[in-house]
């Protein structure tokens, strides 16, 4: 019991850090695929921060909302602005530009 | 609302609603355009002549709605300003017959007929403000109004002086409105008063109600076309000469003057302003105007364009008759407000009947004009005479007044300044006579219409001969009751009363 | 304003953002410092509303305090929240039709895996939809956990039928927000203010509602991840 | 220091960090990333300051962070798709530098 | 008296949402169901405004809870003015829609329209700093989303950086909630009022809401976002952005600043009013060298937005008066000039302003309704614009503070030169025949329509004045002057 009271700073300190550092290397990625994957990461943890606030109703809808869809909705993005349909589109539309000038 | 509140509505309605019904109206439809515009009006200066009536009778017409908390939109009829309500009803009847006949079959009538009735509206407006809050409402709309007329042509000329009246009239419309709030947080009131409002204020530093003076008169100055503020006018002259004959005589300029002779009599008050040492300065201005204005008008070929700066000369003898402080100057100036409208309008009449008739627009193209057109150029000399100051014409009056009040205010200076410029005056305006009645004409006239057996079309002919007539008939009649002169003097016993 | 693409000015440019960057970190962190000094100048014990909170519990219908909180205290805000939901779909559905599926196959995996999952994530959703009156749970979580479900059914290649595509799912949207706004205004017309449940029905009704906005918000997450309105012909 | 103002420092930083990146990156998904880690940082200084009651923190503010979250991922929503479609109207996932002229 | 007991205001937030949803719902009815739910909406907002004048200043308890505990929505003269103005405008919009969007348009832009008229009603009603951060983020979404409906490179890249910006903005208002909600345990506005004290805290909230709001409300120089999303934008979103949008988070920052933040000092202030006057400046130059009537317009919007924040240093009555009839005026007069763009640019297909002579004289009404809002905004009298100026430039001279009242007057003269060069064409002589699209008589109607208000606005002072005295929003009589 004596262990767990002196460690909670600790974990707790080291948490903030993660937390402020994923945010920092998700930012600053170059690579945007990463740069999700990180801030997922960084999504896990803050569930992690909200059960440590004993906010465990705000924990469950990060988890599922905040780092669940957000993630397949960033992952989705990412995809369809890699894809080679909108690239093509993307390029029809410079050529109808260069036919418009 | 009994009839004494509404009286003052409805003159002003009376150019108001027909104006935006013609708005509406079809191009073709010229009949009906033209019995609105004449129903208006006739109906204008028959309630104008009730009013007349009624107010040497003792009673008051007043209409008062709120505008903000503390002023209100006051329209009242006061001896000064039935003077200048009576003389817009007549010239804007004449004017309108004059435009009738001036525009027919030109394009875009509706909407010229339109802003011509909201501008009369404006300017009754300007004549029947009771408070300066309402003045400047009605001043700012006579700029809106006007502008339409003087780009009426769409041409590029025509737009550049509308760009320059606009640039003028909205600069000066702004100096009014600090002027005004500034005197509002001052005085805390705006009402027009006999004999001002001002002398009896605690507290208010004469430094900054000088300040103020300078501010409404640069702002009324630009209108009444007051040095250095006249450049608008001249370039104005492209618009149609209807417009230009309302503009010189009627409205635009006549406003400024006007709202000059409110500032100084009902705002500051004629004694309070010679003791903050205002009337001098603006006397010296109104000088200065006279001469730079004839000066001027000496040297231009294009006839209007003379007539132009002729405005800008005789309308400062109105400023000048107010600036020199005593009672018969200030009969002489204010008489001039309708003298002046009457001969300048007949004169920018007869010019638009020669560029109409004739195709003439300089003055060197006039030679012999007189056999062509007689009765055109016989009302154009009476004006003309008039505007030189002969005996027994209109502005011999003013100009008699004028003399002995500067006389009589030990302002001796100022007879120079008359003489001058009569002498100017006669040396623009005799060689256009000698020119059109004694020079040969020339073999074909530059552009020319033919009307029959008559020299121009009745509706051009008749408004000239009208306002010529009455240039002879207030001068002859000066001493009948209800002349322009009597009333200028039952004006000053108020002003000058105590 | 597209700039040139050779090296050297490629290389200025970076040296310029280098510096830009250096000059705007400076101000944010004067301001990460204010805002924590800020911060730290807060009292370390407030209660909040949390006293508040406790005393009306009882007649608010449910014993989870956030949920109490979220669907009665402050259900004016939820109801406005779903209203942002169904707003960011129509602005996602104005802006064009979903992409054409492009996947032949979705791959044994994860056709498995959904199989599998669905029907346990709805089991879940279902369970924190009930369990949300009184321990943590409730309409958001139970609503994005059926979305998972659907966004994984939207991976293995389901889409929704044809027959479905048009009203019955509009209706779907529109279900939470709309069975919220009725029993709002029923309420109120009942006498009461918008919202005002009588303590006797607060429970049944704020499960209603949420059982309501689980599904819209489920459907909501879930077309949100198709990334735009549903056209017919697109799909089998 | 008790961990409610260890973590509302933490979102502080989360929230300059954010800030940082949003304004230095062109990047849409990059920016839009941003925007939802200071998200993350407004939502954290919210639930750590509700954790300085005695017993039960205050469920108002957990309330608001879920309400916040369910806003944020439906404006991320938005975000994303507008994004794919300035790419294919303009063909970048850019804005342009801003027409000052 | 049965009907004054209906909780009208209740039923303006209500009713349109009911109406997005149906619209959502049923899109080939869009357009019926929407005009209906706009006329139901005047009708609630008339309602109210009766209300208010038999019964005073309302607060209304929603779920009856009330205060701190639940949310309170409060209504006095200064929301229900703003109420008004948005149903006007929001009718005007409605009407000229009917013409003016496609079917295919029609069906995406009703149900985001009836929300974001729900926003505008709920934020305007709210007394609860966190549910108007929801209200804002419902406003926001909204606006981005009918921008966007433009479709094209233009509008999309401008409707992406508006987003980027409000998410800002509503992130910098909430972080302020919380440091505010966490100081004093409550997001109750008048609770607020009660308990507020100067801290630390309350000023980094007070900073970053303040932030926020005029990055939301695009004062200069946070303006950059705003002329390339209101001018991108169809027109009539084109109008409600101007007139309506901007102006709301603008009412927030004024119930903030004289509710919550009364200590906020004089330093602050005369900021605003500097960057209010800033804004005056570069707005009307900006506006004067567009090219582009659209976009000129929009930069008029941004000027146009530096007059409300004159009031701030000023704070008199007077003053916040002179800003409130600003905001009014603007509103009538600017949807009015987005309606009239939104006409020339339906006719010719373009909105260059050189070319303007070939398409301005086939619309005599469109130029009537663009020269009639161009007299408002410029301030020449009769109109709301005229009255506004008066107000401010009395207050600012009474207060001693003559210089803010020369930002208004030059502000006045670059407007006035702007106005003037668009109506100038209308008198030109067009030799070239134009190929065009018959313009809905609707359309023009309705442009003509708003302009006639902002100029009825002028004539009608002392009447609105009395409404927004309801509940003394600006605090007693004894501060005036």
């Amino acid at each position: 019991m004596e262990t767990v009271t002196l460690l909670q700073p600790v974990f707790d300190t080291l948490l903030g850090l993660a937390l402020l550092w994923l945010a920092w290397r998700a930012l600053a990625s170059p690579d945007l695929f990463k740069a999700i994957v990180l801030f997922i990461t960084f999504g896990l943890l803050m569930v992690l921060a909200w059960v440590r606030l004993d906010a465990p109703d705000v924990a469950l809808a990060e988890a599922a909302i905040g780092t669940g869809l957000t993630g397949a909705l960033l992952l989705a993005a990412l995809t369809r602005l890699n894809s080679k349909s909108d690239a093509k589109s993307v390029h029809e539309k410079e050529q109808q530009r260069k036919a418009h000038n | 609302m009994n009839w004494s509140a509404a009286l003052p509505l409805f003159v002003l309605a009376s150019s108001l609603l027909p104006g935006l019904v013609i708005f509406f109206l079809p191009e073709e439809r010229v009949a009906t355009r033209s019995s609105l515009n004449l129903a208006g009006a006739v109906l204008k200066l028959v309630l104008a002549g009730v009013m007349v009536w009624g107010i040497f009778h003792g009673s008051h017409f007043e209409t008062r709605l709120p505008l903000l908390p503390g002023l209100d939109l006051l329209l009242r009829a006061d001896s000064l300003s039935m003077l200048f309500v009576v003389l817009s009803s007549i010239l804007w009847l004449v004017t309108t017959v004059y435009a009738i006949g001036y525009l027919e079959g030109s394009p875009n009538r509706s909407r010229f007929f339109g802003f011509f009735s909201l501008c009369v509206t404006a300017t009754v407006g300007v004549a029947l403000a009771g408070n300066l809050i309402t003045f400047l409402l009605f001043y700012e709309l006579l700029t809106l109004a006007t502008y339409p007329l003087i780009v009426h042509r769409g041409t590029e000329v025509a737009r550049r002086a509308g760009r320059t009246y606009l640039i003028y009239t909205v600069a000066g419309g702004t100096l009014l409105l600090i002027g005004t709030v500034w005197l509002y947080t001052l005085a805390g009131t705006l009402e027009f008063t006999p004999r001002g409002f001002l002398s009896t204020l605690d507290g208010a530093s004469s430094t900054a109600l000088v300040i103020i003076f300078v501010l409404l008169i640069a702002g009324l100055g630009v209108k009444a076309a007051l040095i250095p503020l006249h450049g608008w006018l001249p370039q104005a002259m492209v618009a149609p000469a209807p417009v230009s004959a309302l503009l010189h005589a009627v409205a635009v300029v006549k406003a400024g003057a006007f709202g000059i002779v409110r500032v100084v009599y009902d705002v500051y008050g004629i004694q309070f302003s010679a003791t903050l040492g205002v009337t001098l300065p603006l006397a010296i201005v109104a000088a200065a105007t006279i001469i730079y204005g004839s000066m001027r008008a000496l040297f231009q070929d294009d006839l209007k364009r003379r007539l132009a700066f002729s405005t800008i000369s005789q309308v400062a003898y109105i400023v000048l008759g107010i600036a020199i402080v005593g009672p018969i100057a200030a009969v002489g100036g204010l008489v001039h407000l309708v003298h002046q409208g009457v001969m300048k309008i007949t004169l920018f009449f007869c010019a638009g009947n020669l560029a109409e008739t004739l195709g003439i627009h300089k003055i060197s193209e006039m030679n012999g004009v007189g056999r062509r057109m007689p009765w055109t150029m016989a009302a154009f000399t009476i004006a003309a005479f008039g505007m030189i100051g002969a005996p027994p014409l209109a502005g011999f009056i003013s100009k008699w007044y004028l003399g002995l009040g500067a006389l009589d205010a030990g302002q001796g200076w100022v007879i120079f300044i008359l003489a001058g410029s009569s002498l100017l005056n006669a040396g623009y305006f005799l060689p256009i006579l000698y020119a059109a009645w004694f020079k040969t004409p020339a073999d074909a006239w530059p552009a020319e219409r033919a009307f029959g057996r008559r020299e121009t079309a009745w509706a051009l002919l008749a408004p000239p001969l009208v306002t010529a007539f009455l240039t002879l008939a207030v001068g002859l009649l000066a001493s009948a009751p209800f002349s322009p002169l009597q009333w200028a003097r039952f004006i000053t016993t108020l002003e000058y009363a105590e | 304003m597209k700039k040139s693409n050779n090296a050297k000015p490629i290389t200025e440019n970076d040296s310029r953002q280098a510096q830009f960057r250096l000059l705007l970190a400076v101000p944010l962190s004067a301001l990460a410092v204010g805002l924590g000094y800020a911060v730290l100048s807060l009292p370390s014990q407030a209660p909040g509303l949390s006293d508040h909170v406790a005393a009306k519990l009882e007649i608010s219908g449910v014993s989870n305090p956030v949920t109490a909180v979220l669907l009665n205290f402050r259900g004016y805000d939820t109801l406005l929240e779903l209203g942002v939901l169904l707003l960011a779909l129509l602005g996602v559905w104005s802006l064009g039709a979903a992409p054409k599926r492009r996947e032949p196959s979705p791959g044994l995996v994860l056709e498995l895996l959904s199989r599998l999952l669905v029907p346990l994530l709805i089991l879940v959703a279902g369970y924190l939809l009930w369990v949300g009156g009184h321990a943590p749970g409730g309409a958001f979580q139970a609503g994005s956990v059926l979305a998972t479900a659907g966004v994984l059914l939207l991976l293995a290649g389901w889409r929704l039928d044809t027959r479905f595509s048009g009203l019955p799912l509009r209706l779907a949207l529109v279900a939470g927000l709309g069975v919220f706004l009725l029993v709002a205004v029923v309420l109120m017309l009942a006498g009461g203010h918008l919202l005002e449940y009588p303590p006797s029905f607060a429970g049944a009704l704020i499960l209603l509602i949420e059982a309501a906005a689980t599904f819209s918000i489920g459907t909501a997450l879930a077309a949100l991840f198709l990334g735009g309105r549903p056209e017919k012909g697109s799909h089998r | 220091m008790i961990p409610a103002f260890l973590y509302a420092l933490v979102g502080v930083g989360l929230f300059t960090l954010g800030l940082y990146a949003l304004i230095i990156h062109a990047h849409l998904l990059r920016k839009i990333l941003a925007l939802n880690v200071m998200a993350s940082g407004v939502f954290l200084v919210l639930v750590a300051l509700a954790a300085r009651t005695q017993g039960m923190p205050d469920p108002v503010a957990h309330a608001m962070v879920i309400t916040g979250i369910v806003v944020a991922v439906s404006a991320t929503a938005l975000a994303l798709v507008l994004m794919l479609r300035v790419r294919i109207a303009t063909g970048r996932a850019e804005l342009a530098k801003e027409p000052l002229e | 008296m049965l009907a004054l007991d209906i909780p009208w205001g209740v039923m303006a937030i209500i009713l349109p949402l009911a109406g997005a949803m149906s619209c959502f719902l049923w899109p080939r009815c869009a357009l019926p169901l929407g005009l209906v739910t706009a006329l139901a909406i005047v009708i609630c907002v008339a309602g109210l405004g009766w209300q208010l004048l038999e019964q005073g200043a309302q607060r209304y308890a929603v779920g009856g809870w009330g205060a701190p505990l639940g949310i309170d929505l409060y209504a006095d003269g200064l929301t229900l003015l703003m109420l008004m103005m948005t149903a006007v405008v929001g009718l005007g919009i409605s009407i000229y829609s009917c013409g003016y969007f496609n079917q295919d348009r029609a069906r995406h832009f009703w149900p985001l329209w009836m929300f974001l008229w729900a926003a505008l009603n709920a934020l305007f009603l709210s007394a609860d700093i966190f549910n108007l951060y929801v209200t804002l983020e419902l406003l926001g979404l909204a606006a981005v989303a009918l921008v966007a409906l433009a479709g094209g490179a233009d509008a999309l890249t401008g409707a992406m950086r508006y987003l980027l910006v409000s998410l800002l903005g509503s992130l910098c208002y909430l972080l302020g909630v919380a440091l505010l909600y966490h100081s004093f345990g409550s997001v109750d506005i008048a609770t607020l009022a009660e308990r507020v004290e100067s801290s630390p805290a309350v000023w980094a909230a007070m900073g970053l809401m303040i932030t926020g709001l005029l990055l939301k409300t695009a004062l200069f120089p946070l303006h950059f976002w705003l002329p390339s999303a209101h001018a991108s934008a169809p027109a009539p979103v084109s109008a409600l952005l101007s007139a309506l949008v901007v102006k709301a988070s603008f009412y927030i920052l004024l119930r903030l600043w004289l509710e919550i933040f009364p200590f906020a000092g004089a330093a602050l202030a005369q900021l605003l009013g500097l960057l209010g006057a800033a804004a005056v400046l570069w707005g009307g130059l900006q506006a004067l060298r567009q090219t582009r009537l659209k976009m000129l317009i929009a930069y008029s919007t941004v000027a146009q937005l530096g007059y409300l924040f004159l009031a701030f240093p000023l704070a008199s009555i007077t003053g916040w008066t002179g800003a409130l009839y600003v905001l009014l005026s603007h509103a009538a007069a600017k949807t009015a000039m987005f309606m009239a763009a939104g006409n020339i640019l339906y006719f010719g297909g373009h909105d260059r302003i050189v070319d303007l002579d070939r398409v301005v004289q086939h619309l005599p009404l469109t130029i009537t309704a663009f020269a009639l809002a161009g007299i408002s905004i410029m301030g020449l009298p009769p109109s709301g614009g005229f009255i506004a100026k008066w107000l401010l430039l009395e207050a600012a001279i009474r207060s001693g503070q003559w210089w803010w009242g020369i930002a208004l007057i030059l502000g006045g003269l670059l407007s006035a030169a702007w106005v003037f060069k668009v109506v100038g064409y209308a008198f030109t002589r067009s030799e070239v025949p134009h190929e065009a699209r018959a313009v809905p008589a609707a359309m023009e109607w309705t442009a003509l329509l708003m302009a006639v208000v902002a100029i009825l606005l002028g004539l009608f002072v002392p009447w609105l004045l009395a409404l927004m005295e309801i509940g003394l929003p600006f605090g007693g009589e004894g501060s005036a002057g």
